[in-house]
């Protein structure tokens, strides 16, 4: 069905530099609407990199990236409006220290969305229940587990109903014991329709979930298939020696 | 007296907090007996030796009270500029960052008493403003440059996600700036700004060259009549000791339970 | 003594001052060593801040102060002093722009500023109603006057006459009123009991004015 | 202006060093266009407008001198002071440790300015010494505190280790400080020193107050016979300006070239 | 040969507390001359406690501790004197990082046994040839790998003519590719006639070279005995435990 889905993100020949080195190059890739696409890779290969462009985080220096129609290369494009629409969770959480668990999830809702404060909580309430720690709505974040506080961010990403979500290695500073309820709660959002461009280095998650993968290498797309073809038969060199470390 | 090395010593070596550190017993305890024994020896000259010390007493407290206006004042408005100047030298606009590293710069490299008396004078010239507001403001000019890189310091240690998970909710810079980083950098500010706080206190006396009657200027002037030098600033010493240490606790204790609260 | 140390605050033009060539210069210091030469002493003058210059008498620091001090019954129970030398009195000044102000009692409610621990300050501190402001220097009661932060200053009358007409700024903006309002005698101030030394600085001071070398110096610097 | 909280902050933020960083690059910058700028300026003022900068400019460089005397002076002083101070309050006998205490805690309660004049008066009532040593050991009695806590602080970053170390080995405690101890401490108190300097150029224009001719003196004296304060203090102003941030380049450097040669 | 040799050590019902927490309980032992004896319990159970009650790096609350005929627990006994005659070599390596290589080995020969310079210096580039890194005389102690700066610090002790080295387990802070070098210079050490108390995790150097093997529980002794008897059938359960743990 994805295959006649309207685009979600285009990136189109991006390159990006740190100074002399080359991070990224010439990456093309594409997102449907619906479509879960897992980017996998060595350290250092550029995925953290791709994925913050995709929201502007980091600035790229050649090509173009189309989100939901607006280019996110162009400086005149409001990146704020971009932003809104495209949802975004860190390895580290990043959840605001200063505010509640509620706090967390109403603060954007308010002062973007420019929701109020009554619809906002409501908002955040059931989202809280949908990731299932509605418990600790009143909570601090230092007081919550790791698994817990990735729930939050993941809710607080949620509340702004966003078109589509970046995971940036969502589980790779959790305790073993809790990527199981993280991955989880990624999962039933992939079965609800969301669009989803995830940075892991959880294979299970990678077979079960995405549509498709992209082997990242040295700051390239090396590889670009469907798990089944990608993780049994991959068609580079490079592809199968990282699989063969990491497996 | 010293500014701190903050980021190009390897080690992290100053000369010391204001405010005394729970842990550290023998500044505790000195505190404790520097704090009543100056109340002693206070309560001791006034009453038990009053010739001229009870004079003295009764002289300069108008003198506590300016100097408590001039401190108070001096450090709100030294703060509301600090934190334009740290904001100023995070900024990515190379001018507004250019002006606020060079009036940090300029500032630190002129003694406070210099540019008191020249920003007071300079200030008169211009227009016509209470000798009391313009030592606040001369004072608070060249603090704010130190509270510049107290509130620079304070928003960069905050971690970078936090502006970047803002920002990728939707939110502006300012926003991000004023809902996120901000709230975080106070609590992180607040030693420090203590610190200063203690320190302008003290730098207050400096505005006595400028016929501000503060609790120096006070004593001067009692000094300059009775010709009673060593007396009086015994007394004033004493009074800035007790002051000094007073607020030092409690601006201590006020961390604490600011640390506790969390 | 062969040679005596005396301090002066050298901010107080013209009675003593700082010239251009650093040296200390004034009425005071032309009187002093007259006085020095009559008496057959050596003098070395220091420069010291009026604010600490009755400390440093105390602590040793000098033998004696010449300085326009004038004589007071407060200070001659802490000091000793010569036989006057000079006499002169305090005198009030004001912004052009005040038409009405005589003396400083007109002056009420307003802020009105001299040098710390002068006779001059010490008047102003009589009239209740006038708020008084003291400074560390003559020339920063007038600055602060520019300012429009006080409404009078009051010092002794060379020194007013020395200020309100020579700089060009000042003419312009201050005016001096009425005549000076106390009669005061300036003398030399020394540490209490140091018979000797007042001896010694009376003979001089006796000799100076009997050869009327006074009046010369008077002329030289008063206009 | 202010200590900087060393321990009882999670976080250590201060008000920066006097001795801009090199990675800062907009102070780095703003040091240039002061320092550049504030030499310009001089040489503008001093050539180009003439009168009365021209004659304030030869008036005033003896006062220079004096100010470079009493700073020397002092912070030789000072770090003696310190040193044995700083060994004071790490001492384990309790009345060494509580008198060092006390007088770090004592010191840093009360305005320099007050210190100084009391200091300074106090002296001469005991002891004929000249005001100009004077006023540097009241310079010396105040910023020892401050360098006492430097000392303590670069003293106690050194490992434990070491002086176990040093101790098996059959030295004594003496001999451990002297030859392994503080050998280490002096390369850390190094940079901190430079800053403590830099303040204490500052803070010796303090001094004026007392009868020492130094630069800020030399240029009050200028002004009241002249009445052109402004332009003395413009002047006064620039040249603490070039020598501060002259002196915090030049110890930057040092500071460089000690590091690097390790 | 050892059961005649006179005591070098003894230990008396030594107790040390730590404010109310008693970290070493009526710890008795003895040790002879030319024995090696190596200390062995699971971590915070007093063996680095005991071993620098010896040399009263730590004082000691009750009891009595005799070194070489001094007795340490007296504070009128000059403990320089104890401290030039029993070596100490630390897991952290202590070297001076100020001081070369060489100034390592001869400072506290000059400044406490008095010799000249020349006399020390030679005495430390026999000492370095006997560790194996004379080469490395005029180097600074940051230059060296961790293995090379234990043996310098082993050196070190050697040169003051120790009659007895104390090592707190001076393997623990190496990586594993360096540790077999020192226990080498070690077990040099012990077959010269050195006496050695050792704490130590290395089973292969207690077994090899210990007279005697103490293991402490708890701030006491355990057991103490022969390292075949402890290793193959030691007497008590948490003996057992440890060895089964750790082996
Ligand atoms: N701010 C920066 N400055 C300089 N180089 C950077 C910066 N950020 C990233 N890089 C470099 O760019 C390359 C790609 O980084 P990126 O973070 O995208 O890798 P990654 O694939 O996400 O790796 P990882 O799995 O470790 O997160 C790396 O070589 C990295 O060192
Ligand atoms: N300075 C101290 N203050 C308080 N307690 C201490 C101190 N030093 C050691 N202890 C406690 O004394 C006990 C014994 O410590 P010790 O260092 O001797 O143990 P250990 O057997 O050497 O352990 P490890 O194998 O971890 O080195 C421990 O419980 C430790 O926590
Ligand atoms: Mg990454
Ligand atoms: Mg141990």
């Amino acid at each position: 069905m994805q295959e006649n889905s309207r685009l979600m993100i285009e990136a189109r020949e991006v390159s990006k530099f740190y100074g002399a080195f080359q991070a990224l190059k010439n990456v093309s890739f594409s997102v449907r609407d619906g479509e879960k696409v897992v980017i996998i890779g060595p350290s250092g290969s550029g995925k953290s990199t791709i994925l913050r462009s995709i929201n502007r985080l980091e600035t790229i220096d050649r090509g173009t990236i189309i989100v939901d129609g607006m280019d996110v290369s162009d400086p005149k494009v409001d990146i704020c409006k971009v932003r809104e629409e495209i949802g975004m969770v860190f390895q580290s959480f990043n959840l605001f220290p200063h505010k509640t668990v509620l706090e967390n999830l109403t603060l954007a809702q308010t002062v973007v969305r420019k929701r109020n404060r009554r619809e906002a909580e409501q908002i955040a309430l059931e989202l809280l229940k949908k990731v299932g720690i509605a418990e600790k709505a009143a909570a601090y974040p230092a007081k919550l587990s790791g698994g817990q506080q990735q729930r939050v961010a993941i809710a607080r990403s949620l509340a702004m109903n966003p078109k589509a979500i970046l995971f940036d290695e969502p589980t790779s500073a959790l305790d073993p014991e809790m990527i199981g309820e993280v991955l989880d709660v990624m999962k039933n959002l992939a079965q609800e329709g969301m669009t989803m461009v995830v940075v892991t280095h959880e294979m299970g998650f990678a077979r079960e979930v995405a549509d498709r993968v992209i082997f990242m290498d040295h700051g390239q797309i090396v590889e670009e298939g469907t798990p089944e073809h990608f993780f049994t038969s991959p068609d580079h060199e490079r592809a199968k020696l990282f699989l063969s470390q990491i497996l | 007296m010293s500014k701190n090395p903050t980021s190009h010593t390897p080690i992290d070596v100053g000369d010391g907090a204001a405010i005394p550190n729970k842990n550290d017993a023998g500044l505790f305890t000195a505190w404790r007996i520097a704090f009543f024994g100056a109340i002693f020896v206070s309560l001791y000259l006034a009453f038990g030796k009053s010739d001229p010390y009870y004079e003295i007493f009764k002289f300069v407290p108008d003198g506590i009270l300016v100097t408590f206006k001039v401190t108070f004042g001096a450090i709100l408005l030294a703060t509301c500029i600090g934190l334009i100047t740290g904001l100023g030298r995070i900024s990515d606009n190379r001018f507004i960052n250019g002006a606020a590293s060079l009036y940090v710069e300029v500032i630190r490299g002129i003694p406070l008493l210099v540019q008191i008396f020249y920003i007071y004078y300079a200030l008169g010239r211009f227009v016509k403003i209470p000798d009391m507001l313009s030592a606040i403001i001369a004072m608070a000019v060249c603090y704010g440059a130190y509270m510049g890189e107290v509130f620079r310091a304070g928003i960069q240690s905050i971690p970078k996600g936090q502006m970047e998970a803002a920002l990728s909710l939707g939110m502006s810079r300012g926003q991000a700036m004023r809902q996120v980083i901000l709230p975080q950098a106070f609590k992180v500010v607040l030693p420090p700004i203590g610190n200063e706080f203690i320190a302008l206190l003290k730098d207050s006396s400096l505005v006595s060259i400028l016929a501000v009657s503060d609790l120096l200027r006070r004593g001067r002037e009692y000094a300059s009549e009775t010709f009673s030098y060593f007396e009086t600033y015994t007394v004033i010493a004493l009074i800035y000791l007790v002051m000094t240490l007073f607020f030092s606790k409690l601006i201590g204790i006020m961390e604490e339970r600011l640390n506790a609260g969390k | 003594p062969k040679s005596i140390k005396v301090a002066t605050d050298a901010t107080w033009p013209p009675m003593e001052m700082v010239d251009t060539n650093k040296q200390i210069v004034g009425y005071d210091i032309d009187f002093l060593k007259a006085v020095a030469k009559e008496a057959g002493v050596a003098v070395v003058i220091k420069n010291t801040a009026w604010d600490g210059i009755f400390a440093g008498l105390d602590s040793g620091q000098y033998d004696a102060i010449i300085s326009s001090v004038t004589i007071t019954k407060e200070r001659q129970a802490k000091y000793d002093f010569t036989e006057p030398y000079t006499s002169i009195g305090q005198i009030l000044i004001v912004p052009k722009t005040n038409k009405t102000a005589k003396v400083i009692a007109d002056l009420k409610g307003k802020k009105v500023g001299a040098q710390i621990g002068t006779t001059g300050a010490m008047e102003i501190k009589k009239v209740t109603g006038v708020e008084l402001k003291t400074y560390d220097e003559i020339g920063l009661a007038f600055e602060d006057m520019a300012a429009g932060r006080i409404f009078g200053v009051v010092c002794d009358e060379p020194v007013a006459a020395h200020f309100a007409l020579q700089k060009k700024e000042y003419k312009d903006k201050f005016k001096i009123v009425g005549k000076s309002f106390t009669k005061e005698a300036y003398g030399i101030v020394v540490k209490k009991g140091n018979k000797d030394l007042v001896a010694l600085l009376n003979k001089g001071i006796k000799a100076v004015k009997a050869k009327k070398l006074d009046t010369k110096i008077h002329t030289k610097w008063v206009k």
